[in-house]
């Protein structure tokens, strides 16, 4: 608990400071930006996976909805882009919200394949309605986000942006998981009995964690797009739900610590792992083995393991 | 014992992690006769990996001929290759490591729209030239100052196969075409132009290439009695479209863009292949003479299989472009020059025909009408 | 629409059906006998059907030989995996277990493409007899092929299953893992039989389908999640369930495709999943088959 | 022949036997008693090998099977009637008692099962009657009657019995206990944890009382009938 408070203080620290030594490599502020998008997305997902021991395959879904819909509504009806983030924000968040009692009926692989399902669902109708979505080949030269005449259009200006908004996705997601939801989520997590007798509307907090893990994604999505300034439907196929929740698994899946590991894993992962070209799928293949087998805490788990070990050595 | 097993596959794989980081560390390198660096994204994994891996066989090729060659004025030329896995978001970030060397003078690569779309977002962005091995798709794109296309415009093949058709008094066409970017830009193409060469199309079904039977839809095209069928898909799923035509005792000739080009379709649909036209950029079994010196060499790399495809050919043709204009600048080299050089390139190779003075993406020459007969690929008649 | 099309749409569901239904087979049984969900089934359907091609097509072994090494060889892989990879997680939870095949796919997909590199294979049909021609339809050999193994391999399960000591351990190892321990069954041998069991199906599957579809390195993945979706749909825990889901899957998309519209078929297959997912959370036919 | 020593076993981080030492001798029957929780069932599922013991030993036979997986302590012939009746509800009558015969069927063949069966039915005429019905929609006495049928298809030399009475009427538990008797005579060595002192001290030759963890009685079942402790705990007399 009280390293998560200090970590609470100290990544917003970071984050601010970081660009003075990164600011002037290209490469390393194109990494910071696209960490701080999959730490939202990987915010929204330590909710359902971690903490609420839900196997969602829908991230994809909702991180491809919120980019059409704050890329359709940006580059057809001219509306401004951080609007379209909202908009993305409450459409992912009124689906998610209609979609949740259904589908947390379903227990571990009927959810999965369900979920699976609703994403494959909406990939077909991003396809095939291509006068309004671009289709298969998508959009080209989305615009910058811009608050009045100030446009987000520098990759410095654009990692501020992207950060002011994982950081409030974090405050939230911080806060739910200390609240009384997020003391109830864990509950489900342990047993679903257990915590319906303690008085938890599981139902109710289910519904929540589901919610709050579409808008999450959703968000980051519509950050994507405008960030790369191009989307297409092949940037939410069934393979990026899968690699978030592996990704997930390695950096650890039940603490925001984990999100971020997994953030900064799944950015930076493929792109060192690029030069071995074609063996970069079974070297990447082999490290998730590994971690999944030897590490069953994921990275932030292990380091947080190994971590108390020394503390308690040194107090010895 | 069991768990005096488990440690040691932890330490092995410890020590494969060690191994996996120190191997990404970057080298030191020598400033002065270093070779001259070219980037490299190619998809090498996931779906569109086939066409990765063809490229990268043709680049290998021109590489090694130009280096053996002495390479660019006593300078080698050092190919940066990494693997984009056939995800448009991850091609982005390669572009922005590789801008990040400054030693890499070129970007080479992309293999399908999204991923070409998304590294030519970039690349304008970060001013590095970028030669790839997809079609101009759109406007925004011919406006764009650091791509330059190599692959026929899905326009033209469309128009040629229209032309073909006319040629042969086809009058109504059945469309079956795969549900990705290249099935619908040849659909809307077809649609856009069918009237100006007298054709109608009487039916259009889509599937996706993983699919496993497509009589279903060409039953329905088959209902409405086509003069002849386009099958706008890439391989496995358009061989088993031809198979599946000829199961169901469909005999109207068939015909497909360049995506269904190559041996495997042969390989893969048999006797079904036989006579298939496909629009594509190079004939295996007849090469015109600009293609004639890379077939040759092509067919002394590989005795068992002769006959390249036009992905193979073109990836040729992305190297050997790229050192045509290094060796037109005037040392140092700087990104801009080189963009500069590309820009002003008029070459005629394996695969593909570019005046990038004029527009960024190759001239209409560039395309070749050839037709499966016997197990080969000759010129269509 | 006329009689000869709507025969052509079955026969097409059939088609894919069967295809489905096969590697449902192998989810069905690893699911039944110890809650596990595979997701590298896909992959032995892969293994099988390249090591038949590569053996027919370039070392020109007879096919039938062939189609036996690829059978050989998946069930090998099943029983490594099992062995190696699952055991020493079994008491580790069900999400771990799920991650580990998961990722067992991936590397197994990512050797094969360094292997075989990402050319699709081909194969010699096992029986060549004619087509079966009614009323204007067609089924080509290989779909009665692939139906006729099918149903002697369904058969053949669940009467394993039902009459021999080893089925019947599977039966109860599945139902619950402790009281089958505490009654001299061997359970982790049994998960490692199941294993390979569903890696052997998974082979023939693969080999048979060859000369159909073709095979490539990349295929596997794709086929792991039609058919958990398949057995997903019928009763993942009942082999019968599974079979009858994959049939199911592949008529809805045939007919879809054949009387709605091709570009909407897997809006309309997802669309009936996620509906009766939600009527009958446990899928279709489970009430039916408990007993096999 | 089965003979503990200094046994202390526990779940993760939390003990729960304490140094029990316990011996069954040949052809005798043992019963186990204590209040819930006191580790009786710790103690069975440990000597079965559900449970690794931290420490001490665990003799069948002379053999050492201490950590010994559970499959293999059955197949040295040990056979285990579990806690609630552990009957394969999806599965037939039949089927429930040929899986007893998982290991006989390896050493005995289809046609010493077949005789086995027959011996069993002999036994629980009511199990031939209900043959081929779901072990599910069989009553709490007959599903227990199935439960001890199954143990006796793997022809053990020793039963292990996890409170054989519990929840069932007092009329089935006599029925139980007749039954009970009647496999003694055959010889076969008993181990009994029970919290029904009747039916315990109707069937042991010794009896041992175990409390968190400790044993803290241990004698014949007729010193143990009139000692105070047991009769306060066991037989409801004030002492």
């Amino acid at each position: 608990m009280n390293s998560y408070r200090k970590a609470g203080w100290l990544l917003p620290v970071v984050a601010i400071i970081l660009p003075l030594f990164i600011g002037g490599l290209p490469s390393a502020l194109n990494l910071a930006i696209l960490v701080g998008i999959y730490f939202t997305v990987c915010i929204g997902l330590t909710l359902i996976f971690g903490i609420g021991g839900q196997l969602s395959l829908a991230p994809a879904a909702f991180y491809g909805l919120g980019a059409y819909t704050s890329a359709l509504l940006s580059t057809r009806l001219g509306v401004p882009v951080l609007l379209g983030f909202v908009a993305a924000g409450v459409l992912c968040g009124v689906i998610g919200w209609l979609l949740a009692r259904p589908l947390l009926r379903l227990r571990a692989v009927y959810l999965a394949i369900a979920t699976l399902a609703f994403g494959d669902i909406l990939n077909t109708l991003i396809r095939a309605n291509s006068e309004i979505t671009g289709g298969s080949s998508g959009i080209v030269n989305l615009p910058s986000p811009a608050l009045g005449s100030f446009e987000f259009n520098t990759p410095l200006r654009y990692y501020f942006l992207v950060w002011a908004i994982a950081l409030f996705a974090l405050w939230i997601g911080n806060n739910i998981v200390k609240s009384r939801i997020g003391i109830g989520l864990r509950g489900l997590a342990e047993s679903e009995i257990g915590a319906a007798s303690c008085g938890i509307d599981v139902a109710r907090y289910k519904a929540w964690m589901f919610t709050i893990g579409a808008i999450l994604p959703g968000v980051a999505g519509g950050l994507l797009v405008h960030y790369l300034g191009f989307i297409s439907p092949d940037s939410f196929t069934t393979q990026f739900s899968i690699l978030i929740v592996m990704i997930l698994a390695v950096g650890g899946r039940d603490s925001l610590l984990g999100a971020l590991t997994g953030a900064i894993l799944v950015t930076v992962l493929p792109i060192m792992l690029a030069s071995y070209e074609k063996y970069s799928p079974v070297i990447f293949a082999v490290l998730f083995l590994g971690s999944v087998m030897f590490m069953p805490k994921g990275l932030a788990g292990a380091a947080m393991a190994a971590m108390s070990k020394w503390r308690r050595s040194r107090n010895d | 014992m069991t768990h005096h097993h488990s440690s040691i596959a932890r330490r092995h794989f410890i020590a494969f992690v060690a191994a996996t980081v120190a191997a990404i560390t970057p080298q030191a390198y020598a400033q002065s006769n270093a070779p001259i660096k070219i980037g490299a994204i190619l998809d090498q994994s996931g779906p569109v990996a086939p066409l990765g891996q063809f490229t990268r066989a043709g680049i290998d090729m021109a590489l090694k001929e130009v280096n053996a060659a002495g390479g660019v004025r006593g300078r080698q030329i050092e190919l940066v290759s990494l693997n984009s896995e056939s995800k448009p978001d991850l091609a982005a970030s390669l572009a922005v490591r590789l801008s990040g060397d400054a030693d890499v003078m070129a970007i080479i690569g992309g293999n399908f729209a999204s991923s070409s779309n998304s590294i030519g977002a970039t690349v304008e962005k970060q001013a590095i030239a970028y030669i790839t091995p997809t079609a101009l798709l759109n406007d925004a794109q011919a406006k764009w100052k650091y791509s330059y296309f190599t692959l026929a415009e899905f326009s033209d093949m469309a128009k040629q196969i229209l032309v073909y058709a006319q040629k042969k008094g086809y009058k109504k066409a059945g469309l079956i075409r795969v549900e990705r970017e290249y099935g619908e830009q040849g659909s809307k193409f077809l649609h856009q132009f069918a009237a100006q060469y007298g054709v109608t199309l009487v039916a259009e079904e889509r599937g996706a290439d993983g699919d496993r039977d497509f009589t279903a839809q060409l039953t329905k095209i088959r209902q409405a009695n086509p003069d002849f069928l386009v099958v706008w898909f890439a391989n496995p799923g358009g061989s088993l479209v031809l198979k599946n035509a000829r199961q169901l005792g469909m005999t109207q000739p068939m015909m497909a863009p360049i995506s269904m080009d190559g041996s495997v379709t042969i390989k893969l649909a048999g006797q079904a292949a036989e006579g298939v036209v496909i629009t594509s950029q190079i004939a295996g079994s007849e090469p015109l003479p600009r293609q004639k010196a890379f077939i040759d060499a092509y067919a002394k790399a590989h005795p068992d299989a002769p006959e390249p495809n036009s992905f193979e050919a073109v990836g040729y043709d992305l190297v050997k472009m790229t050192v045509e204009a290094l060796k037109k600048v005037d040392p140092p080299y700087t990104r801009a020059k080189v963009r500069d050089a590309i820009n002003a390139l008029d070459y005629q190779g394996a695969g593909t025909v570019v005046k990038y003075k004029n527009r960024n993406g190759p001239s209409e020459e560039t395309l070749v009408m050839i037709q499966a007969s016997k197990g080969h690929f000759v010129l269509a008649k | 629409m006329d009689l000869s099309a709507a025969l052509q749409f079955v026969f097409s569901g059939i088609t894919i059906g069967a295809f489905y239904a096969f590697v449902a087979l192998g989810v069905s049984i690893v699911f039944s006998s110890s809650g596990i969900v595979n997701f590298a089934q896909g992959q032995f359907v892969m293994l099988g059907g390249m090591v038949a091609a590569t053996l027919a097509a370039n070392a020109h072994w007879p096919v039938p030989v062939a189609m036996l090494c690829g059978v050989v060889a998946a069930a090998a892989g099943g029983a490594v995996m099992a062995r190696l990879f699952v055991l020493p997680m079994l008491r580790a939870g069900e999400f771990p277990l799920i991650l580990v095949t998961l990722g067992l796919g991936v590397l197994i997909e990512a050797l094969a493409v360094v292997f075989w590199g990402t050319d699709p294979q081909m194969l010699d049909s096992l029986l060549k007899i004619e087509p079966l021609r009614v009323m204007g339809a067609t089924l080509s050999s290989d779909s009665i092929t692939i139906l006729c193994v099918l149903a002697i391999a369904l058969i053949a399960f669940t009467q394993f299953l039902r009459r021999t000591r080893w089925g019947r351990a599977m039966r109860a190892t599945a139902i619950d893992r402790d009281v089958a321990a505490s009654l001299g069954i061997n359970v982790r041998a049994v998960i490692v039989l199941s294993f390979t069991m569903a890696a052997a199906f998974g082979g023939l599957a693969g080999a048979l389908l060859t000369p159909i579809i073709s095979t490539g390195a990349q295929s596997g993945f794709q086929m792991t999640l039609k058919a958990i979706t398949a057995a997903v749909l019928g009763g993942v825990a009942s082999p019968i369930g599974a079979v009858a889901g994959g049939l199911l899957l592949g008529m809805i998309e045939a007919m879809s495709s054949g009387y709605v519209s091709s570009t909407y078929q897997n809006v309309i297959a997802s669309v009936v999943l996620i509906v009766l997912l939600f009527l009958r959370p446990r899928g279709l036919f489970t009430a039916l088959t408990r007993q096999a | 022949m089965l003979s503990i020593n200094n046994l202390s076993a526990g779940y993760g981080d939390v003990q729960v036997l304490f140094d029990v030492s316990l011996t069954v001798n040949p052809g005798q029957c043992v019963a186990l008693l204590g209040p819930n929780g006191a580790g009786k069932t710790t103690l069975l599922r440990t000597v079965c090998g559900f449970i690794r013991p931290l420490r001490g030993k665990i003799e069948l036979f002379g053999k050492s099977i201490g950590g010994h997986p559970v499959h293999r302590v059955v197949g040295t012939g040990v056979a285990q009637v579990m806690q609630g009746r552990q009957v394969l509800g999806p599965m037939s009558v039949r089927d429930n008692l040929l899986l007893g015969a998982h290991v006989t069927m390896a050493r005995e063949g289809a046609e010493g099962v077949r005789k086995l069966l027959g011996e069993i039915y002999e036994l629980f005429p009511i199990l031939l009657e209900r043959e081929n019905a779901f072990a599910a929609s069989l009553s709490g006495g007959e599903q227990q009657m199935l439960a001890i049928g199954r143990a006796l298809m793997s022809r053990p030399k020793a039963i292990l019995l996890d409170e054989p009475s519990m929840g069932l009427a007092p009329r089935i538990v006599e029925h139980i206990g007749h039954v009970l008797r009647r496999i003694k005579e055959t010889g076969i060595t008993m181990l009994l944890v029970e919290q029904n002192p009747e039916l315990a001290f109707a069937l042991a030759d010794r009896c041992s009382v175990i409390e968190s963890g400790h044993i803290v009685l241990e004698g014949a079942t007729e010193e143990l009938r009139s000692h105070g402790r047991v009769a306060e705990l066991y037989l409801g007399q004030a002492g």
